[in-house]
């Protein structure tokens, strides 16, 4: 079908859908009782600031114009202020976003690093000792609420043995004597851009206890779902002729049956890069993370609607585009599905 | 063969922990040592007692005895998790069976549909509905079902799929049977084998989600034992006073896990080994 | 810096020592000139003129305004100190107030203090017109007859000095800056003139200040080249940085941690009253509720000192009606009710009520109004009443009692901080009628009360001693009344570093640290 | 080059031992192309699978006497053919579209079995690749090398297989059905294109099928399984004209083209006997026409002039 017109098709669903988000997040705005004037007009606003706040936001415009006001902004990206710090929301998705975003990364990849390769081995050695702890724990880890493995982890590694920081994104030392300007806004990026190590090595542990408490979900589900894909794979043909052919495990294991599991990892690499997107809710409380999520919570709690639009539209953008990203990396990994 | 010899041991351990909770959720004011507590009755006198004989999991920030609280929370939890996992398959299943079957236009549009839901973040769209429902049970339990169904219809409309090419519907549709019926007598009960067993799997994360919303504050209304909520009192005065969030929590991480091997062992039965 | 064993209990095995964390080793290095801040809550609005936040703490260091309330220690009397004025008279009829500024005062952009940047500064925040901005509501013009002279003319007699002492909506700042929007403050600017300077506004994170040099003040010896404002929201976090030297000072941490703290060689608790007052307001316009002995037997049913003890650990006091100790108006023998089951049982009883279904609304983030609602609601269940428990935030819960009484909660729980230091912000915004309420979330209303609230205003300016006795009158008819549960007064608890000298709250600025008068014991 | 005497693999199973193989005698000379003829689930591709040492797990193979080449393995038979596998013994699979790595380039194939076996630099081994596969009759490998599994016909990728096959450098090899998966004329290449590879590299084939045809055509001597036994050995061509064993005779006549134009096609009633049942007497007694008492006990094996069966008929 050309990878153009599958691109374009894939395209025109895509902006049905963030369309379709941005209208429920709409109707939502309507139908929760809120007073956004009150909540704009300041912490303890009197009744005239209220009206003036009002007029301000033209509130009392017919629905569809303000649709159309609110589609528009979307659109351009000029997403306007928060009602609540009438901080213009743009500035602060530059800052929460790509935090958000780097944390979703390193625990995706966390949990594949863990899950995938521990599928693969559970599978090789079926029945082994190592699927049966195997099996075990990714059970466990997926059963583990988050928030309380959060205090766990918390507890053990920073404040009992203190290996690791307690929270934040880097220590304040740093942002008190040098701070490092953001450039990307991926901390462990800016860091290698500016050259500073110590930086590096700083916002590395930053991360470890948050993308830990984030990965674990996400890596249960990917040693089961690898195992049971390994499990299938290892069943084949093509795999007893490899064998047959005097290939090592090794070789086998990982050269010839693990590619061939690539489709079921990018299932997984998917969903817990969502699940990390809006999941991190909690970890990014627990841990003072400065991300999407924690801002967005609080913009829900107190209803402040374009902070609750503009980062549900972007959040809906990223997965959209993951979703995209995954379907064609499949597509071009395996070479059976013509484009 | 006996339910237990087919579900293996670990699966027999786990329904009987489900069992268990079920029983202690029924049976809580005669089961928990310090029922009215268990309610939410304060006592301020023994405030934060570490465990002891007496209260084995020692007491929260008003005296009242965890062991009881977790008890009565586990009325909380199990509803949330099996009444989210049941709503979510009332709506996703439909869905699924109409766009599966129908296809065309139907399918298109459905399926749309389910991707906005999906690509809407959950626990967002979850804390959105409970803040606009306000608090209270029932109200977190729709706004996790909310967020749930789309993956229900997505399993159904696959399994319909499937189905839809198979000889037997073919033949039945041959001899006249009107659509609904074969959508009801012959997809639907091939459908719900794998759907039933992805709910049992699906309680334990359902429960996790509904102690999620409650530990951001938007679960059912105090007094009432919730664990979320226990857990997110608890975080405050841990780890000095680490019983009262490692109570609801552990008992949170058991039912979950419970809920998780029981829906693994009923998926190696049904032949698909996952 | 001596690390203390922080898991003494059993607890999870293993955890027994806590070894200093690698990550505020730099701390000690230089960390004799860095004060840390660990500051519960945001700083949502870094605008001096707009501020009404806890950005108060961050702007308290950076600006400066004409005066500085301190309230009388232990019975003594309040007194004003100057500031950016040296000193200020008003005339006979106290429609106008002269200050005469204090010389060589310079702002942080260099340009020198001036009647001009005084007027503007005021000017400026009167036509936003956002945050406290009220405050300034009676000033009909403002006159710099000479660079050191600034007159303000009013409509009608107010305390100006007590009003340019507060803590929001009162700073002055640079002529330069009065130009600039809402954007350029909160993107980490200042035109203050205050001992420090805002280097870097990390938002929701951290605002970063370093000493200004050109400060007309004379720096304390031993004192900080640098103030880290930090935000962290969860109280966990914060009382690990205190224990664990990352922070100098907070608040907010768990009432029943604090006997911890306080064994703890290496911090100190200071605790003392503080102008927040705990109260719920009874919906006066829905049945039974219209009727006072039904509130007042509510009010019987309280199990205050329960609260006290469960809620603050025992530091919280009882309230005595709705302005606390320290301000004057504070009527230190108001006849409160203390809690007595019978009594309650009695009053319910004549009026009828046997049984009855109440809604109480409160913060869903605040434990120590939980604990009340959960008190109470146990009290509450031996006279039949069932008391429904609703948490919310706070917007959904102002919306919800400023939409319709009918429909709105049946007791509405709150915490109340004066915008300046006088008793009438409390009586006139939560107990003075209103067309549409604001803040009177009660709906209470009696023309006796209004009139009492409306004297000792106009009195407060002129006679202040007359306007006391208005606004005790207008509090104790309010008891009697019953309008509301007046709960405790919310002690003023921060935890600090033993090594910090020259510490004291000043409940007149809530949570807000001046810098400037701190320094660390070598 | 092969030499097996009374070869039995049993397999442990929760229902008691199951006999796969029960006594298999099996010689190939070098250079020879041996078919292997049974109905499916006589032992065929046991035997293979034993062969190439992929037993599963818990698998007990005895033999009176093992010997491949100048190595006697009679004594742990198994893990010296694990040893053996991919060396010296390969395998060509039945359907190579199975056979071959569906997301694997034919060149990334190749070179895997290359690399594991001849110490070779990049060159070189794609170089060797190139040459196998012209050898086996490929047009324009160097192309090939780029294109997937499924760009190739099927008779393509049998060559393919092969080609895997040959450039492990055993020279001894399992084909397990090659042309079942294929068209006829397509399988009679590749019958055509293996003699060649005898002939030009020497090379052993053991022709594993249950198609007369394949045997007549392509195969100089053949065994005939039932039930996990060999029952009859002998030259294709003495064995089609003259078969000596009943189920031999049974097989034969069930050929279409065997039977008179429009009869109906004979058929042997009954089916194999179980691998969990122990057989002490002859194991097609059950099915054969010419059934006796004695046909309890072991049958005796008969020599004819380089053609073996076991039976207690008297030869005629």
């Amino acid at each position: 079908m050309g990878l153009g017109r599958y691109l374009l098709r894939r395209l025109a669903l895509s902006v049905l859908v963030v369309l379709g988000v941005t209208f429920l997040v709409f109707v939502a705005a309507q139908v929760v009782p809120s007073d956004p004037a009150a909540l704009y007009a300041g912490p303890r606003p009197t009744a005239d600031q209220i009206e003036k706040a009002r007029a301000e936001l033209h509130l009392d415009a017919p629905l569809p114009q303000r649709f159309a006001a609110f589609a528009a902004a979307m659109a351009t990206g000029d997403f306007g202020v928060s009602y609540k710090s009438r901080r213009p929301i743009a500035q602060d998705l530059r800052a929460y976003l790509p935090a958000t975003l780097e944390l979703a990364t390193v625990s995706t990849l966390l949990a594949l690093l863990i899950g995938i390769p521990a599928g693969a081995f559970a599978a090789a050695r079926r029945g082994g000792w190592l699927d049966r702890a195997g099996g075990l724990a990714s059970i466990a880890a997926v059963a583990m609420p988050t928030f309380f493995l959060a205090m766990l982890l918390q507890a053990f590694f920073a404040q009992g043995i203190g290996i690791l920081p307690l929270s934040g994104r880097l220590s304040r030392e740093i942002a008190l004597s040098a701070p490092l300007d953001p450039v990307t806004g991926f901390t462990l990026i800016d860091s290698l851009i500016a050259g500073r190590l110590d930086v590096f090595r700083d916002a590395l542990a930053h991360l470890i206890l948050p993308a830990l408490t984030l990965a674990a979900y996400p890596a249960g589900i990917a040693m089961r779902l690898t195992r049971s894909a390994m499990i299938e794979i290892l069943g084949r043909r093509h795999i007893l002729a490899a064998r047959a052919l005097g290939l090592s495990r090794a070789r086998i294991l990982f050269g010839h049956a693990l590619p061939n599991a690539v489709g079921p990892s990018l299932t997984v690499l998917g969903l817990s890069f969502a699940y990390a997107l809006t999941g991190a809710v909690l970890v990014e409380i627990i841990f003072a993370w400065p991300g999407l999520g924690r801002y967005v919570s609080e913009a829900v709690l107190s209803k402040d609607f374009p902070v609750i639009a503009a980062s549900t539209f972007v959040v809906t953008l990223c997965y959209v585009a993951m979703n995209l990203i995954l379907d064609l990396v499949q597509a071009l990994v395996d070479p059976r599905v013509a484009l | 063969m006996s339910l237990t010899a087919r579900l293996g041991p670990k699966g027999t351990i786990a329904l009987a922990i489900v069992v268990l909770a079920v029983v202690l959720a029924l049976f809580a004011p005669w089961i928990s040592p310090f029922p009215d507590q268990g309610a939410g009755a304060p006592n301020i006198a023994d405030k934060f007692q570490p465990p002891s004989l007496t209260h084995l999991f020692g007491t929260d920030h008003l005296g009242r005895d965890m062991v009881s609280r977790v008890i009565y929370g586990a009325r909380v939890s199990l509803t949330s998790g099996l009444l989210i996992v049941f709503v979510a398959l009332a709506v996703g299943l439909p869905v699924g069976l109409i766009a599966g079957y129908a296809g065309g236009w139907w399918d298109e549009g459905l399926m749309r549909m389910t991707d906005v839901f999906l690509a809407f973040p959950a626990l967002l769209l979850a804390v959105l509905m409970a803040a606009a429902l306000g608090p209270g049970l029932i109200n977190a339990i729709l706004a996790v079902a909310v967020t749930w169904w789309p993956w229900y219809a997505r399993i159904a409309r696959a399994e319909v799929l499937a189905l839809r090419g198979q000889p037997y519907v073919e033949a039945a549709r041959l001899m006249g049977v009107s659509h609904p019926r074969i959508l009801i007598r012959h997809i639907l009960p091939a459908a719900l084998r794998p759907l039933s067993v992805q709910a049992a799997l699906d309680v334990g994360p359902a429960l996790l989600t509904a102690s999620a919303l409650s530990f951001l504050g938007l679960g059912v209304l105090p007094p009432t034992a919730d664990w979320g909520q226990m857990v997110d009192a608890g975080r405050k005065f841990f780890p000095e006073r680490w019983w009262y969030s490692a109570a609801p929590g552990l008992a949170v991480f058991l039912l979950a896990l419970a809920f998780s091997v029981l829906g693994d062992a009923l998926r190696d039965r049904e032949g698909e080994d996952a | 810096m001596k690390r203390r064993d922080l898991l003494k209990t059993a607890g999870l095995a293993g955890l027994a020592t806590f070894a200093p964390s690698a990550w505020s080793v730099a701390i000690a290095q230089d960390g004799s000139r860095i004060l840390t801040l660990a500051n519960p809550a945001g700083f949502p609005d870094l605008d001096p003129s707009t501020s009404f936040s806890n950005d108060g703490l961050v702007l308290a260091n950076v600006y400066e305004g004409l005066t500085r309330y301190y309230p009388g220690t232990d019975g003594g009397t309040a007194t004003i100190e100057p500031v950016l004025a040296e000193s200020w008279t008003t005339a006979a009829d106290g429609l106008s107030w002269t200050f005469k500024l204090r010389q060589g005062v310079v702002f942080h952009d260099g340009t020198p203090l001036t009647a001009d940047a005084v007027k503007g500064s005021i000017e400026r925040t009167m036509k936003i017109a956002g945050g406290a901005a009220f405050i300034w509501s009676a000033v009909t013009g403002i006159e710099a007859p000479d660079p050191a002279t600034v007159v303000f003319k009013l409509s009608s007699p107010q305390p100006l000095d007590i009003i340019a002492s507060a803590g929001f909506a009162a700073w002055i700042f640079s002529p330069a800056s009065q130009a600039k929007d809402n954007a350029w403050f909160n993107a980490g600017n200042d035109g203050g003139t205050g001992p420090y300077k805002i280097d870097s506004y990390e938002p929701g994170q951290r605002a970063v200040a370093s000493r200004f040099t050109g400060h007309w003040g004379k720096a304390k010896e031993g004192g900080f080249d640098k103030v880290s404002f930090e935000v962290v929201e969860d109280s966990t976090l914060g009382q690990n940085m205190i224990q664990s030297g990352q922070a100098d000072w907070t608040y907010g941490l768990p009432y029943d941690n604090l006997a911890i703290m306080r064994a703890d060689p290496d911090l100190s608790v200071v605790a003392n009253p503080s102008f927040e007052t705990l109260f719920g307001l009874y919906n006066t316009k829905r049945a039974p509720l219209d009727k006072p002995k039904v509130r007042q037997a509510l009010s019987l049913a309280f199990p205050y000192d329960d609260v006290i003890n469960a809620g603050t650990a025992g530091l919280g006091a009882r309230a005595h009606g709705v302005i606390p100790p320290g301000i004057w108006g504070h009527d230190p023998d108001a006849p409160i009710p203390n809690t007595d089951l019978d009594a309650a049982r009695k009053l319910l009883a004549e009026e009828g009520v046997t049984s009855l279904d109440l809604t109480m609304t409160y913060a869903t983030s605040d434990p120590l109004e939980q604990v009340a609602g959960e008190l109470w609601k146990a009290n509450l269940e031996q006279l039949g009443i069932n008391l429904t428990l609703q948490p919310m935030a706070w917007e959904a819960q102002w919306q919800l009692a400023k939409a319709d009484p009918a429909t709105a909660q049946d007791i509405f729980v709150m915490y109340w901080w004066p915008t300046y230091v006088t008793p009438y912000d409390y009586l006139v915004s939560l107990f003075r009628s209103e067309a549409a309420p604001n803040y009177n979330l009660g709906y209470y209303s009696n023309a006796d009360v209004d009139k009492l609230i409306d004297d000792g205003a106009t009195l407060a300016g002129t006679d202040r001693a007359k306007a006391e006795d208005d606004f005790r009158a207008a509090q104790r008819k309010i008891i009697e009344d019953a309008a509301a549960v007046f709960i405790l007064d919310k002690p003023n608890v921060h935890v600090i570093r033993a090594n910090l000298q020259g510490y004291a709250d000043n409940p007149a600025y809530g949570h807000v640290v001046f810098a400037g008068d701190l320094s660390r014991k070598a | 080059m092969l030499d097996i005497a009374a070869l039995s693999v049993t397999l442990p199973s929760k229902s008691g031992p199951i006999h796969v193989l029960r006594r298999i005698d099996l010689r190939l000379a070098k250079g020879e192309i041996h078919g292997m003829i049974g109905e499916s689930g006589c032992g065929k591709t046991m035997t293979a699978l034993t062969l190439l040492g992929l037993l599963p797990e818990g698998a007990s193979v005895r033999a009176e006497r093992f010997r491949f080449g100048t190595l006697d393995l009679s004594r742990h038979v198994a893990s010296d053919l694990s040893a053996l596998r991919g060396r010296r013994i390969a395998l060509i699979s039945q359907d190579p579209a199975a056979a071959l790595n569906p997301v694997l380039t034919i060149g990334r194939q190749m070179d895997d079995v290359i690399r594991s076996h001849h110490g070779l630099a990049k060159g070189a081994r794609r170089s060797m690749a190139v040459e196998i596969l012209l050898a086996t009759g490929l047009p324009e490998p160097e192309k090939l090398l780029k294109l997937y599994p499924h760009q190739l016909s099927g008779g393509m990728q049998q060559r393919v297989v092969i080609a895997q096959a040959l450039a492990t450098g055993a020279d001894f090899l399992i084909a397990d059905e090659p042309t079942t998966a294929l068209d006829v004329t397509v399988g009679a290449q590749v019958l055509k294109l293996l003699r060649q590879l005898v002939e030009t590299r020497g090379l052993t084939v053991l022709m594993i099928t249950h198609d007369m045809d394949v045997v007549a055509a392509s195969c100089d001597r053949a065994t005939v399984l039932y039930a996990g036994i060999s029952v009859e050995e002998g030259p294709v061509g003495r064995l089609l004209s003259a078969p000596r064993h009943p189920y031999t005779q049974a097989l034969l006549a069930a050929l279409p083209d065997a039977a008179p134009h429009g009869a109906r096609l004979a058929t042997v009633e009954g089916s194999i006997p179980p691998p969990t049942a122990a057989l002490p007497g002859c194991a097609f007694a059950a099915r054969c026409p010419f059934a006796m008492p004695v046909c309890a006990s072991p049958p005796p094996l008969r020599q004819e002039a380089g053609h073996s069966w076991i039976c207690h008929l008297e030869p005629t």
